[in-house]
């Protein structure tokens, strides 16, 4: 407890200096870091606590990215013009999915409520009929490649393999300027305290102890009175809404949402963080999240040939000799330091 | 026949084992007891090599097997029928028993019959898969299994868990005559005192990890050892 | 009394085999039953058609005059019906009263799920109490042996309050003196509540069993007291054998 | 401290410039052969003394064919390294996605593939064939060898949609008829299908517009189908020699190609090229029209930077129109207005061991013209 | 109406190209439970023996399928043997696990071989086709039709009929009580690994015949050699077979009646809508314990 509240304020502490102290690039790059952290805590709730081993998040994502780029893209072009790629892609005319999105109400709560709800559906048809384990893994990830095949094949309503970019503003903020990007950092950095918030309750709550239940015996839940496909559809969705705000925080962050962010290696790409980090500990997915982003980045600055194996290996080797992840290794250091009872006395026989 | 001396055990960082000793000596049925968690599957599990001891010593006719790996300890004669009506679910009864026959050294057919014999009702679900059975039919193909290995010593984990009594006698019998006729030795764990009391030959009793009692069958008759038992 | 349980004509089929076949049986409320009869009788189907867990072919199972077929497990239980299964199962990872607790809860609404267990309910605590796990009430359940998680199970179905519990072999297993334990417990619990019990161990039978009914083939053989079934040739012949029955010294 | 650094990267003795292509990823494939290019023309304009008396230093990142990293790596080069301009890209998606990052920074991109047109970024230039110069004369010799009934195929993404769009706009306007259009998923590897719809219909020619690895797998299904290149010959607009080699030149042996340049392009300034490109890559390694583009990149930057006499990009981009070089696919010249390079167009047939004979070329340079607005039917394109 | 007929063989080859690329699975994946991601780049490894075998003597294609499936196969016992097995029972861990590995494989091959695509050229009797009541049969198509069937009979003979098949399915139920029944469990994985990745191997040979050889060639494959598996039914082969057949039909009449897009993403759908009928695949053998 001592500890989780020290490495808490260590850590809002180096989150508040980071913009003074990073170069715009850097705290954006610090920023997008954030998003995907915001995913990995979605993802450590259904895989970690739920055993929902999910393939397809970048879809989620994908959706909440898609409905902000659709507000800013409208904003851009104001009210009689048309998005830059409906222009190459020889739209004329708004298409009718485009036009609430005008509307900043409407596009904030889509954000959330469309990758909410598609995933409140699909965990509806599949949880109930006891799609589980390696299935719904498989079935996750065969979603995330219908999903991004659609999108490109959609190139007048969507942007296709482009996707959409070349944002400047996010409410009122100049996303050229270092100083509406560092307001967009902390946006992100709030989203990512208040998710991590959520999670964490959830996790202590009855209902948490419910979904490991179901994680670990999804037909003896039964046998006490619970619907198991209720349990696993609500913390899929709540995943799924997570990963749809880190979608849309990306798109001002960034500057970009293509297809290319939604398929079955960015998809997993998200686990790998959780992984790394530890997905049985919502602080470890966040620090895991974090950690291999930056790595890659760092890889593939310095190794630009080679870093494929650089970050394979590590990836294999974090989860051949630490399973339970970097919070795993801590854990165990803590309880070396802090266990004071001396170690059985070995009498031989 | 098997000699464990001093042997610690644990599950990751806990500790069960303390020290265990004990003899069973070649044609003997020593029978082990107990309270609920007191380490006695734990002790048969270490004597099969699932669990490394992290102390002590496992020897089988003499020869140190603590670290030999399982299926070597199977091929030198030891035999094991795990708690808990343990099968392979989704082979079929008779695949069930041909894979072990096909990993024992001699591969005898006719060790199938031998155990089909004490279990006559198998027969007829040959071709079931074995998840598919009722408790009872699936710890009765468990011994079947490990009868068909031809142990020299066979190890019982509650053997007559969810049999039907009628049952029980053929095992008893079985047993019986495998350890009389054919020098069978057994080391067994069972509640049932009435079984073992018949079969056993001496008995431990453990407690907390550790052996607290050996001897005598006959002993078990005094009110201490029943005591001891009850707690 | 009224009949709490009634099974009629009922008939599962696996793959062309009758695991039971036109089987009637009727437990009146407040009543302990030991069910009886060879492996493969059909003694565990009988509880998974009740539960749930399996689809029958045929016949009607009325519980408190309310049709379970075709009904989800979790709404079976809902209604009250509890059961423990022949080989214990509970949740590893979660600890001793988190599994308890979690049997407790299934009661309160969705909402208040979300809410943190503030300390152990009355009820928590006294199945810890019954089933002897008072000690190891933070351990978690993936550490009990094979007898103690037996224990947690029924203390799980304790808590739950149902008004049939159906017990398959809970004291397989179990020392002497702890077959005692449950022997008295189910008394206990069978004044206030409806309880069918599987079991094989005919010392436990004699001691604790009134009403008795052996199956034989996926139908009722005899029904009757203990002295009744035990001397029935056809029992003894199908089931019991030479001897007088499994028994503790 | 992060100027917006473009132009920033003569610092010393040295000029770093960026180098940002896809290294792993399904686009490595194409992409390190460019990079390749590049670096062989720096390394040969360093030879000669670099550019202003300094020596180039290539900064190279990898864009892991996912276009949101190439925003990123173009982000670093520019804020992090300071180069002085960025060579790089090959799919139009990243292109796309660098795009917002160049015009944001005022730093230069130079982009050295075929793409679909429409564009114009100020601080872009395009290296590589527009419509005009690639697609339009592809069609005119199809159309002068007759070919009425056509058939197209392409990966489902901007480029071949694009692409199609105007050969559609092209077809109504010249009176031929296009049987059927077809697009695949990127990275799709069964044709046989698609096959079948093509000798159901039976054109006299089919518009590949396919890219990457799917080249292989439609050539190689559509020869087991008995579709023959005389009976129905296939242009390609994306397979050069590189691809030719990897679809095994007995599976597209006689089929058609359009580009600007060949490895059998017959210039001094591409016998030099290949020579040198082999000495430093190996034999066996050939030369395609992308290649080429990223090699005439650096040398006509590096033009417009002497020209300029700063690497500082409003006066390089100032100085750049008019910049001529005698490349392997011969002159060609940057087009001031807008930021493209005119190009000659030529019709390629492919033989049977792997190289790519010419069969046609233009007169002479074509001027590029990316929303094809001297041409009457590609009115309603634009 | 002679395109449409054309569609038959045409499906019945696609379902044999998901059968060879899936067949592997029903072996690591089915039997072992393993996810393993590198399985595509068993497959590129295939395929990449037969590019360095070619040329060597006139049969070298027909030499390349077993001398794949040993490198495969040892590849995968190289895996198993070195990672793997600390995995056993984290079934989802080795989906991360293995996909770490492809990742590995890829850049090693882009290494070794280079990024372009290479070329392996089919021998002279697989080129060309054949005129059958007006429907093209291509050989290529025929012989990878072929050789599916011929894998398949093999894989169905080796787990029902032989010994080494019942201990491989032994282990993988129930892996200490394999042990005490005598099993050597390690090397039952061992071997059930390098089976299963050897068929990818063969599978990576008769791929050269109708695709791109490169280091991306696993990615192509993997998702759709998975699909047919959990179609099918976990470990089940004649789910598998039945899959590949109406996975294939499906796919050729539907990118005939649509296209290669919208086809991909009904394939799709109606394999979720198929999991909603059939949770776990075709065929399944369930307990009746719990878990
Ligand atoms: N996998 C495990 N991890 C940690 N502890 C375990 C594990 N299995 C058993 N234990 C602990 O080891 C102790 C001994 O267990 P064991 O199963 O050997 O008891 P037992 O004597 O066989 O009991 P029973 O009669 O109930 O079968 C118990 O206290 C139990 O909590
Ligand atoms: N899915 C199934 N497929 C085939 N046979 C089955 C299936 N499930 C159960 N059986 C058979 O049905 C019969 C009844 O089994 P059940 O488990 O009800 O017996 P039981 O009376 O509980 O026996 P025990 O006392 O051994 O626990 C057994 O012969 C069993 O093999
Ligand atoms: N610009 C292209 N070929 O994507
Ligand atoms: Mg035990
Ligand atoms: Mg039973």
């Amino acid at each position: 407890m001592r500890w989780g509240r020290i490495s808490l304020v260590v850590c809002i502490v180096l989150l508040a200096l980071a913009p003074v102290v990073l170069s715009p690039f850097r705290l954006g790059l610090l920023a997008k870091y954030l998003c995907f952290a915001i995913v990995a805590v979605g993802i450590a709730l259904a895989w970690g606590q739920g055993g929902m081993l999910t393939l397809g998040q970048g879809v989620f994502f994908g959706l909440g990215g898609y409905a902000m780029a659709m507000y800013l893209k409208l904003k851009e072009a104001g009210s009689a013009g048309l998005p830059d790629f409906m222009v190459w892609s020889g739209v004329e005319e708004l298409p009718a999915l485009w036009k609430p999105f005008g509307n900043p109400v409407f596009a904030l709560a889509a954000v959330m409520l469309v990758p909410g709800l598609v995933a409140f559906l699909l965990g509806l048809l599949v949880f109930r009929q006891r799609v589980r384990g390696a299935y719904f893994a498989i079935l996750s990830q065969a979603l995330a490649a219908a999903f991004v095949i659609l999108l490109v094949g959609q190139q007048g309503l969507t942007g296709g393999t482009n996707g959409m970019t070349n944002f400047t503003q996010f409410f009122g903020l100049d996303l050229t300027d270092p100083n509406g990007q560092r307001a967009v950092y902390a946006v992100a950095a709030v989203v990512l305290g208040v998710t991590f918030l959520v999670a964490k309750l959830l996790v202590r709550s009855r209902f948490g102890r419910l979904l490991v239940a179901v994680r670990d015996g999804e037909d003896r839940v039964r046998f006490l009175g619970y619907d198991p496909a209720v349990v696993k559809t609500i913390t899929f969705t709540i995943s799924a809404v997570m990963a749809g705000l880190a979608g849309a925080l990306f798109v001002p962050i960034v500057g970009i949402i293509s297809p290319a962010l939604l398929g079955i290696v960015p998809s997993l790409e998200l686990l790998v963080g959780v992984a790394v980090g530890g997905r049985f500990v919502l602080a470890g997915a966040i620090a895991g999240a974090i950690a291999v982003n930056y790595a890659k980045t760092l890889f593939s600055e310095d190794f630009a040939e080679g870093w494929l194996y650089l970050q394979g290996g590590l990836f294999v080797l974090v989860l051949v000799f630490a399973p339970k992840g970097l919070a795993g290794v801590v854990e165990s250091l803590r309880y070396r330091l802090s266990s004071r009872k001396p170690a059985p006395v070995e009498v031989a026989a | 026949m098997l000699s464990v001396s001093g042997v610690d055990a644990a599950y990751g960082r806990a500790r069960v084992l303390f020290g265990v000793g004990l003899e069973v000596p070649a044609g003997s049925l020593v029978c082990v007891m107990g309270r609920n968690g007191v380490g006695k599957t734990t002790l048969l599990k270490t004597v099969m090599g699932t669990l490394t001891p992290t102390a002590g010593r496992i020897t089988l006719d003499g020869r140190d097997i603590t670290r030999m790996p399982t299926h070597q300890r199977v091929r030198a004669g030891m035999a094991y029928v795990p708690q808990g009506h343990v099968s392979f679910p989704q082979l079929t009864v008779w695949e069930n028993l041909q894979v072990t026959l096909e990993a024992t050294g001699h591969r005898d057919p006719a060790a199938v019959d031998e155990a089909l014999d004490v279990f006559p009702a198998l027969r007829q679900f040959f071709k079931r898969p074995a998840g598919f059975l009722s408790g009872g039919q699936r710890q009765q193909l468990a011994i079947a299994r490990a009868l068909i290995t031809r142990p020299r010593l066979l190890l019982l984990d509650e053997p007559t868990e969810g049999i039907q009594p009628s049952v029980i006698d053929e095992i008893e019998g079985a047993i019986e005559r495998l350890h009389r006729e054919a020098g069978l030795t057994v080391l067994l764990v069972e509640q049932y005192l009435d079984f073992a009391l018949r079969l056993a030959d001496s008995f431990v009793v453990m407690d907390a990890g550790e052996v607290v009692h050996a001897g005598a069958v006959e002993e078990l008759h005094d009110e201490e050892v029943r005591r001891m038992l009850a707690v | 009394m009224t009949a709490l349980l009634e099974v009629r004509g009922l008939r599962v089929v696996f793959d062309g085999f009758a695991a039971i076949d036109g089987l009637d049986f009727t437990v009146e409320e407040g009543e302990l039953r030991f069910l009886i009869g060879p492996n493969g009788a059909g003694k565990t189907t009988l509880i998974d058609v009740v539960t749930g867990l399996t689809k029958p072919a045929s016949g009607s199972v009325r519980f408190g005059g309310e049709e379970l077929v075709g009904k989800r497990e979790h709404h079976i239980v809902r209604l009250g019906v509890g059961r423990t299964f022949q080989t214990a199962t509970v949740f590893e990872d979660l600890t001793v009263v988190e599994n308890l607790d979690l049997a407790d809860s299934f009661r309160l609404p969705l909402r208040s799920l979300f809410r943190r267990r503030r300390g152990v309910s009355d009820a928590v605590a006294s199945a810890l109490e019954a089933a002897d796990l008072t000690a190891l009430a933070d351990k978690p359940a993936g550490v009990l042996s094979h007898g103690q998680r037996q224990w947690l199970e029924i203390g799980m179905l304790l808590v739950q309050q149902p008004k049939l519990l159906l017990l398959d072999e809970p004291v397989a297993g179990m020392s002497r003196s702890e077959r005692e334990r449950t022997g008295e417990l189910l008394h206990r619990i069978a004044s206030t509540h409806t309880v069918v019990v599987v079991e094989h161990d005919m010392e436990f039978l004699r001691k604790y069993a009134r009403k008795v009914t052996v199956l034989h083939q996926g139908h009722v053989l005899r029904e009757g007291s203990v002295a009744d079934v035990q001397e029935d040739p056809e029992v003894r012949a199908v089931y019991l054998g030479r001897a007088k029955g499994k028994a503790v010294g | 401290v992060d100027e917006p650094g473009a132009g920033a990267g003569a610092s010393g003795d040295d000029i770093k410039v960026g180098i940002l292509h896809s290294l792993s990823g399904t686009m490595a494939i194409s992409e390190v052969t460019v990079r390749d290019a590049e670096l062989l023309a720096i390394e040969e304009i360093n030879a000669k003394g670099g550019v202003l008396g300094k020596k180039l230093v290539p900064v190279t990142e990898d864009g892991a064919s996912d276009w949101p990293t190439f925003a990123e790596k173009a982000q670093k080069l520019i804020s992090q390294d300071k180069v002085a301009t960025v060579f790089g890209g090959w799919t139009s998606a990243s292109r796309k996605a660098m795009l917002p990052v160049f015009e944001r920074n005022k730093a230069l991109l130079w982009y050295p593939v075929q793409y679909e047109g429409l564009e114009s970024s100020p601080y872009i230039f395009y290296t590589g064939a527009t419509t005009n110069q690639q697609i339009v004369p592809a069609l005119d010799y199809l159309a002068a060898q007759g070919k009425k009934r056509m058939f197209l195929v392409g990966s489902d993404y901007v480029f071949p949609r694009t692409a199609n769009k105007i050969i559609k706009a092209y077809a109504a306007a010249k009176g031929i008829e296009v049987l059927g259009e077809e697009y695949t998923p990127l990275g799709h590897t069964e044709y046989s299908t698609l096959v079948n719809k093509i000798a159901d219909a039976k054109p006299d020619a089919v518009f590949n517009t396919l890219n990457g690895d799917s080249n292989v797998a439609f050539f190689k299904q559509l020869r087991g189908s008995g579709i023959t290149p005389q009976t129905t010959p296939v242009v390609s607009v994306s397979v050069a020699e590189e691809e030719v080699k990897g679809i095994g030149p007995e599976n597209v042996a006689g089929h058609l190609v359009a580009w600007n340049y060949y490895q059998t392009t017959t210039t001094p300034a591409n016998d030099a090229f290949v020579k040198a490109f082999k000495a430093k890559y190996g034999a066996d390694k050939v030369t395609s029209d992308p290649m080429e583009a990223g090699y005439n990149a650096v040398y006509l930057w590096a033009e417009a930077v002497k020209k300029a006499g700063t690497v500082e990009v409003e006066a390089v981009k100032k100085a750049a129109g008019g910049i001529t070089i005698d490349a392997p696919e011969g002159k060609t010249t940057i087009d001031g207005e807008n930021q493209h390079v005119a190009k000659t167009a030529r019709i390629g047939l492919v033989q049977a061991d792997g190289q790519i004979k010419e069969v046609w070329s233009s007169p002479g340079p074509i001027k590029p013209d990316p929303y094809l607005k001297s041409y009457d039917w590609a009115d309603g394109l634009s | 109406m002679g395109a449409l007929a054309n569609q038959l063989p045409i499906g019945l080859s696609i379902a044999a190209v998901l059968l060879l690329i899936a067949l592997g699975l029903t072996f690591t994946f089915g039997q072992m439970g393993v996810i393993n991601m590198a399985h595509g780049e068993f497959i590129m490894a295939g395929a990449y023996t037969a590019y360095l075998l070619q040329g060597l003597t006139s049969q070298s294609f027909l030499i390349a399928l077993p001398v794949a499936f040993v490198v495969a196969g040892v590849m995968g016992l190289l895996l198993e043997w070195s990672l793997i097995r600390r995995f056993y029972g984290r079934p989802l861990d080795t989906l991360l696990l293995t996909w770490g590995v492809s990742l590995v494989l890829q850049q090693l091959a882009r290494d070794i071989f280079g990024a372009p695509n290479v070329q392996v050229t089919a021998p002279g009797w697989l080129v060309g086709g054949v005129d059958l009541l007006g429907i093209r049969l291509p050989y290529n198509r025929m012989f990878i039709v072929v050789l599916a069937v011929v894998c398949v009979v093999g894989v169905w003979l080796y787990l029902t009929r032989m010994p080494a098949g019942r201990r491989m399915r032994a282990v993988v139920q129930n892996r200490e009580l394999a042990g005490y029944s005598g099993i050597a469990t390690g090397r039952v994985d061992r071997f059930t690994f390098l089976l299963g990745s050897g068929l990818a191997g063969v599978a990576g040979v008769a791929l050269t015949l109708v695709g791109p050889v490169g280091p991306s060639l696993g990615t192509f494959y993997i998702v759709d050699a998975f699909l047919v598996v959990v179609a099918g039914g976990l470990g089940q082969l004649r789910g598998a077979v039945l899959a590949a057949v109406a996975l294939g039909f499906l796919n050729s009449y539907l990118e005939f009646w649509t296209d290669a897009s919208l086809a991909k993403v009904l394939v799709f759908v109606a394999i979720i809508a198929f999991l909603q009928v059939r949770p776990q695949g075709m065929f399944v053998l369930k307990g009746r314990s719990l878990v």
